[in-house]
């Protein structure tokens, strides 16, 4: 059984999808591992370590797929690469399936076994294989960083002899994995945080970092209430919701948004009069910029001032970190697919929760739901 | 020896018994209760006395509360020191 | 005699003693030895003083009894303790009743009647005998003969008011020493006897030892009342501190169940709490306090301490350090198990930690703190549960199997703190819980830690 | 008596030398303050805010400075501005006045009076006038902020489902304020950080903000020193010195120096030979990159990247936390001014050591010991 | 007899009540009330117990002893409190030794000087005796009267030790009653009066409370002692009382100086630590401990923490969060003043308590918080220096007059916690620590909080 | 009253007073050392005693007794109460 390590071909992709350490465990569990030459220089891993660590160098990406059983990649591949993927291997990637239709349907003709990174379940057992938590702690981190560097003021209350500084006001919105390491980044450098999700027991959990949730006060006296009808005006809730929010912002200095859900357009939290209640220095970092943006006027991929408040679209945070992202990364999948590994055989255990939840195409069909409802649509 | 005196006793000795525990951890609190309820024992040395002082009837009475009384004292003290070895340090 | 009383004096400084070193953890052991000698003494020069003793029949009388003592505590199992002590002590309470009742007959209608003596024999008898019945009902309720239960009935207060009344109007009768004496005398026993049983019966198994550190107490105040019959001295001052102690400790166990004496003896009526909570259905666990906590940490030389989601819930990361430095200056190894995916972000636990500065050297990894377990004599558990699941390496059922755990329960002792017996994020039950060598403290992290730490330091 | 505003004019520079805030003050000290239009813009302070705090608002440098007394900047004059500033008048802005020989030269043949901020003592005192303070504490935040952004690794220990992430080493050259915020800001990302100083004192100063002081093991017994001689043998001293540091950088995910020395070229404290011997993935912040730099490598304003490491020579950092930089240095700068007016005019007391410590030009003499070396040399 | 042997067991028990609530700060006051109130029963009992009494004599002398007390203790400045107490425990062993001495001239002679009266009227002369100069030693010592140095002379122990052989001897001798007792018996007096004060001269001032507390004890000894000669039960509970408390008292205090008894009996000959350091020429101070701080603190309801850069070389940021929040707990107002200059970098202290998770609400920068120091109680200065340095405001000559500092000195109490009295950064004096409402606390700031925090948990 | 009662007395009395001291704060060390030794102005009762049954020597010296007696006594428990209002709480 040969696991093919394929270089990256996206520009800024620094990550790499296999480091030496996570070659040998591969080995271990069987594989014979095939490296493409120069795969890991980005993430300054050098061909000889790979070697090393006991894998075949190969000088291209087709020499290096070439009879493979399972081929491992950071990104979604291109269609040229799809195109030299042997019929009938199985391929690993962080795969939008449910955005990037064409490709699907390219590996399910070639009767590619195809899984995402993306679509490891999100359960406790799974977590070491969990790229989407792993990359996202990264992208939480990075971008308080980026967004601290952005600002024309500090972060944590100072008092000097040439007068106070007061602490930077941070909001956090959507408070998944990215959210929380966010919050963390930013409480560390001793902003003032705040945070919001729309998941309810998100609180606790921000709390637990230190930072305060932003919440409609549960007054129980506002209005009706009594049968319990009107309780659930979601509708009004929602607004005055909406309505807190936008103080919020209007009094933060950074605001992180994080509210990427994988697979589908991001949700708009930041209507552009919302950017221009903002004061001139402050900043969005929009982390979901690469599905649409939580920000009306993010432009993906790129830094933009809007009524002197910078926008920040950057996309792929992880990238830019790639020594750890590929380390983590590249653990996440040597994880998944030792796991996938019996007695030295690749084995597609369809009953398997984790194994049929990140694969999307088997044996020429899609067998993930709602991909295949994408392609379909 | 008059009243007065045995009495100054008692209540010098209420308050030495009311002194000399102040702090018990929870564990302790069972073999500490067995350890002075051996020590209510000590009515072995009436029932010995009884056995003399009290005629037929009392050395038969008596009789029975030095085996009471003797039951209480080895009793308790043998039960105290069994749960005691348990919480020796390694 | 002089030299008997003595004797007595040093009997008695041997009891406090012995008492004294009881009550530390450290010195226990010793205190009973150091009081039995005291006993020994005691009986000693109780015998010797006598010159027309009848030494074969007490010989006899202490054979017998030590037989049946010696068995008794011999055969116990580490569990009956309580029940042990209990019926022990109504021996002690039944053997002043007895001393008391042949010195009532010895002197019945003699001169020497006083109306001091007499009243002291009632006294003793009525104390001694309300002992004897009642330790027996506690026997009989820990050890299962008679239902664990609170038994109560109506009127019940009343009734007992009633019989207390009567046995003092009784005693009263024979102290005073007017006619007819005999059967009253014998009233009084009875009805103590019954009040013994009644005033027992009604309070549930769980707040038994309560009342068998009271009984004790009783068994105590009986001594020393035979002690004022007889007009000895040695019986006097153990009784007297036997009494007082026992209600002292009485008193401290009570605090430690957070209730009032009064409630304990009167309360029966009010519900029993169930220990632990609905869901955790087949696990039985043994829940404990902080006190006992720092009991177990202080004898500990080598602590490891895992903190879970619920720690960073409570806030409690300085806390956690405050007591892991306690335990430091004590001079345990303290060592912090960190889970991968302990907490609710990759790397939860070290913002937390980081954020109370606790030293990055402690903190270990999965991997180099399992071995570690192995020796070592406490795990506390802190709002961890998913990740300390032992399910996850034998039940091939568990949604978890496979995922590598905290090996906690490897360790000597599994101290877990958490709130209530909910589940954690994975939403399963955790038998460690119940595991012989885990004991439950439950509370907030923070405040459970805060407590703690205090604890550690009062030892 | 009137203070003048002016806009700053080198690129980059956000900062402005007055705030509202500042105006305020100084007008209640009893000078007529006139701001040039559009001074504090890149700072988000708009003319309007000037006139609110009762500036008179001037269209251009020229009707700026007309008949003031004491004209106000950030940066040193250019030539230009040197021309249109009244003869006698007095100057303060931050001036190297040992290496712009040729304005300090200009300056006192107009007789202007000049003032440093960068000659202001450094005592108890003068704190809230010590703008060099001022701005080194920004800049060894922000230089810990960009140097964190650089690095492909996480500061921070973290344990994770994919593995442990070790702390990242950063180490601190020269603890002077910025070194030792920069020490303050690496220690809350949760970084391992040491540093290195000369000055022998300040190792309790590292110490103090928790992170660990570089210095050589005075092991007593390395041969002679019985009667104090080969006690002192600096050189040896020294070279055994450099031999530890080089070890450290070797070690070191992030090295911040910041050994510069206002007016004097900086000291060299790693050369070529110490990059090349540093992990590829790991940075250098070089803060003092102003004045030649303290890496031998270092390209003044650039980024670049030798072997794989990051040299980061970009200058003025403060000017890039504009917001809060410009409130800390008007403050010194108004501090200091409002300093010198007695009775409503402003008064050179030349007996006055933070007066005439600032003090370079006066009356067409050049008062400044240093600074006439500079200039005859 | 019965009812004044009743009424000095009342007594006795009126006497242990007080001793036990003179130990808590809160009920204090109120023990030191009972106890006089034991004191007058037992007088009153035993005037009133003998017919032939000579009421006025005795009324004579009570009136005579209770102006000179009463006198005495009005008109005592608080800082003389340890001389006062020495003196009035002279008095009361001088009481007993002549109870005995009385008791040994009508018993001399007659059949009733038995010896163990005799031995007893010995024992209490000699403790009485020597109790009474010793504690007039300590008086004249704390009083400036003697040296406040330790006397020392070569061969010191070795007098004491031959005069205690001869006490020892002569008493012995007298005990046994043969010829020439009544010069021996004299020579006891002289010698226990001798012993006395060779045994209190070579001890230095500092140690003098831990030997008027033993003194103390040793009056109760005596007394008891001359209970035994009157066969008198008052005497001897209370003697014993006083004389065992006294004991484990004194043993507190050496635990509280870090000494052991012996070492503060025999260990006069070392050095007196000398208190301040070199530089602080001019200014006189006050030093004190961390359990003085805890009562200063106790007693305030308003506390404004003061860090400086020592705080920062002690690494104490967290000691002070637990400390500040310790005090929030005991319900008082906890703020921390920052001072701009306040450490070596700008915002030096908000790094530093953000470690430790203060909140930024409780920083209060200068401007807000100079008004505060007003209606402050105590403000408790930690590692700062140059920032509270009073010299800025008013001294033209200082070189930081003008600088703005933080007004501490405008609190009620302000304490300094610093190690030595070395100046700060600007290398000048503080006059601040002589200041009258000023109290320093030397040592290191960590370990100084540490402690400060236990002291308060204890309170 | 028997030497041995008296002793019983005694030895119940030193452990009392053992005991009942455990923990005392600082601050109270000088008011408790006071307020105790005032207690030993017990001495009085003596010297009352002395001043009846010691004969004419007795008497005056009695006398004087009671004068150091009272002013331990007095004084004790005035300074002490004196002290102790230092320490009440506002
Ligand atoms: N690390 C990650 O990236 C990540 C992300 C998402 C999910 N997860 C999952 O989260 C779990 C983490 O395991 P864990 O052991 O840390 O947590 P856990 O299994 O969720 O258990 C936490 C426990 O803490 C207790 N608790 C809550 N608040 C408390 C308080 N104030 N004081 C004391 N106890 C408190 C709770 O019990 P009571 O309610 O009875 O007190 C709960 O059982 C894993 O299942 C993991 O997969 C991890
Ligand atoms: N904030 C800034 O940016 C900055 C920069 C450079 C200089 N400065 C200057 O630094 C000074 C700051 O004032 P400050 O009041 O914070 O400090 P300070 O005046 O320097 O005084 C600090 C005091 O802390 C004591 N100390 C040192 N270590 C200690 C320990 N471990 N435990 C207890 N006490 C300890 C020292 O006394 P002992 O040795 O007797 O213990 C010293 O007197 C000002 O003069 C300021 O101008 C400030
Ligand atoms: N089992 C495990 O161990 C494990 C590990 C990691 C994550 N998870 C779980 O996975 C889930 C998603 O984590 P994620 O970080 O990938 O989230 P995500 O990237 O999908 O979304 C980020 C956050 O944005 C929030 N969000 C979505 N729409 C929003 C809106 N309109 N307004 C505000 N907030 C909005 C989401 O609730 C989420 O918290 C969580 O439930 C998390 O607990 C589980
Ligand atoms: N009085 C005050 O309140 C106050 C305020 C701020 C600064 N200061 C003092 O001013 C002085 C300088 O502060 P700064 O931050 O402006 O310093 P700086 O910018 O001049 O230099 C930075 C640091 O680099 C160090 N350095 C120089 N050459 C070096 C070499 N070859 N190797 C390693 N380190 C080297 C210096 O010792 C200094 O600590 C310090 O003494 C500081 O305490 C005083």
């Amino acid at each position: 059984m040969i696991a093919a390590v394929l270089k990256e071909t996206n520009i800024g992709e620094n990550r790499v999808v296999a480091t030496p350490q996570t070659v040998k465990e591969m080995i271990k569990s069987g594989l014979t591992v095939r490296v493409q030459s120069g795969a890991g220089d980005a993430s300054y891993f050098s061909d000889q370590a790979y070697a090393e660590a006991g894998a075949e160098i190969a000088a291209d990406a087709t020499a290096t797929v070439h009879g493979a059983n399972i081929i491992l990649k950071v990104d979604v591949p291109s269609l040229e690469e799809v195109e030299f993927i042997p019929d009938g291997s199985a391929f690993v990637s962080l795969f939008q399936t449910t955005r990037e239709t064409e490709k699907v349907n390219a590996l399910t003709n070639k009767k590619v076994t195809g899984f995402s990174m993306h679509l490891i379940p999100r359960t406790t057992l799974a977590q070491s294989m969990d790229a989407l938590s792993s990359q996202a702690n990264i992208a939480g981190y990075k971008s308080v960083l980026i967004g601290a560097a952005h600002l024309p003021v500090y972060m944590p209350l100072l008092m000097t002899a040439a007068g106070t500084i007061p602490p930077a006001k941070v909001l956090i919105l959507g408070a998944g994995v990215a959210g929380l390491q966010a919050i963390a980044t930013a409480k560390r450098l001793g902003a003032q945080v705040e945070a919001f999700d729309v998941r309810p027991e998100v609180k606790e959990q921000v709390e637990s970092l230190g930072a305060k949730f932003v919440e409609v006060a549960s007054d129980g006296d506002d209005g009706v209430g009594e049968g319990g009808y009107a309780k659930e005006t979601s509708d009004d809730y929602k607004q005055r919701q909406q309505a807190l929010i936008k103080q919020h912002i209007a009094k933060s200095d950074l605001v992180i948004t994080t509210a990427l859900i994988p697979g589908r357009p991001a949700p708009l939290l930041i209507p552009k009069d919302m950017v221009e209640g903002m004061k001139p220095g402050s900043a969005i970092i929009d982390l979901a910029a690469e599905n649409g943006g939580n920000c009306e006027l993010t432009q993906s991929g790129e830094v933009i001032e809007h009524n002197g408040v910078k926008i920040d679209g950057t996309l792929n945070l992880p990238a830019t970190m790639q020594v750890h992202a590929s380390q983590l990364y590249a653990k996440n999948v040597s994880t998944f697919v030792t796991y996938m590994m019996k007695d030295g055989e690749l084995n597609f255990d369809l009953d398997d929760e984790i194994i049929s939840g990140a694969m999307f195409t088997h044996q020429g069909e899609i067998t993930h739901e709602p991909t295949r409802e994408a392609v379909n649509a | 020896m008059d009243i007065i005196n045995i009495l100054t006793v008692f209540i010098l000795a209420i308050f030495v018994g009311f002194e000399i525990i102040t702090k018990v951890p929870p564990t302790l609190h069972t073999p500490l209760m067995s350890g002075s309820n051996a020590i209510s024992g000590i009515a072995i040395v009436g029932a010995i006395i009884a056995t003399k002082v009290g005629g037929e009837i009392g050395t038969w009475l008596g009789l029975i509360a030095v085996i009471f009384a003797t039951i209480n004292c080895v009793g308790g003290f043998m039960v105290t020191d069994r749960m005691l070895k348990m919480f020796k340090r390694k | 005699m002089e030299y008997t009383n003595l004797a007595y004096v040093l009997a008695a400084v041997l009891f406090i003693l012995g008492i004294k070193k009881l009550s530390s953890p450290k010195t226990a052991r010793s205190g009973n030895t150091i009081a039995s000698i005291g006993m020994l003494i005691a009986i000693i020069a109780t015998v010797t003083s006598f010159d027309l003793l009848d030494f074969k029949l007490i010989a006899i009388g202490m054979i017998i009894g030590a037989i049946i003592g010696a068995t008794f505590a011999i055969r116990v199992e580490m569990t009956q303790m309580p029940q042990m002590v209990a019926i022990f002590n109504g021996f002690g309470g039944g053997a002043s009743a007895l001393v008391a009742a042949a010195e009532f007959f010895s002197k019945y209608g003699t001169a020497e009647q006083t109306t001091f003596l007499t009243g002291t024999i009632i006294l003793s008898i009525f104390v001694g005998t309300l002992t004897l019945t009642g330790s027996f009902i506690a026997f009989g309720k820990l050890q299962g003969f008679v239902s664990g239960q609170p038994i109560v009935f109506p009127g019940q207060q009343i009734l007992n008011g009633l019989l207390a009344l009567s046995l003092i109007a009784m005693g009263a009768y024979v102290t005073m020493g007017s006619g007819q004496e005999m059967n009253m005398f014998y009233g009084v026993i009875l009805v103590a006897a019954i009040l013994g049983i009644t005033l027992t019966i009604p309070i549930g198994g769980a707040d038994m030892p309560v009342v068998i550190s009271l009984l004790n107490s009783y068994s105590g105040v009986a001594a020393a009342a035979t002690g004022f019959v007889l007009m000895n001295n040695g019986l006097i001052i153990s009784g007297a501190l036997v009494g007082a102690s026992g209600l002292i400790l009485t008193n401290i166990m009570c605090k430690g169940m957070n209730r009032s004496l009064a409630n304990v003896i009167f309360g029966a009526v009010g519900l029993e709490q169930e220990s632990g909570g609905g869901e955790a259905k087949q696990i039985s666990i043994k829940s404990s306090t902080t006190d006992e906590a720092a009991m177990i940490l202080d004898a500990a030389d080598k602590v490891i301490v895992v903190p879970g989601y619920g720690l960073a819930v409570a806030q409690a990361q300085h806390a956690v350090r405050e007591v892991a430095e306690q335990l430091e200056s004590m001079g345990k190894k303290v060592l912090y198990a960190i889970h991968p995916v302990a907490g609710r972000m990759p790397g939860h636990m070290n913002v937390l930690l980081a954020e109370a500065n606790v030293p990055y050297e402690l903190l270990m990894d999965l991997d180099q703190i399992n071995p570690e377990f192995e020796d070592c004599d406490v795990a506390i558990v802190l709002g961890a549960n998913d990740v300390v699941n032992p399910a996850a390496r034998h039940d091939t059922s568990s949604p978890i199997y496979g995922m590598p755990i905290l090996d906690v329960d490897k360790s000597r002792t599994v101290i877990v703190n958490k709130r209530t017996m909910n589940p954690g994020f994975a939403g399963i039950q955790n038998e460690l819980f119940g595991f012989d060598n885990t004991v439950m403290v439950f509370g907030d992290a923070k405040e459970m830690l805060t407590t703690l730490h205090k604890d550690l330091k009062e030892l």
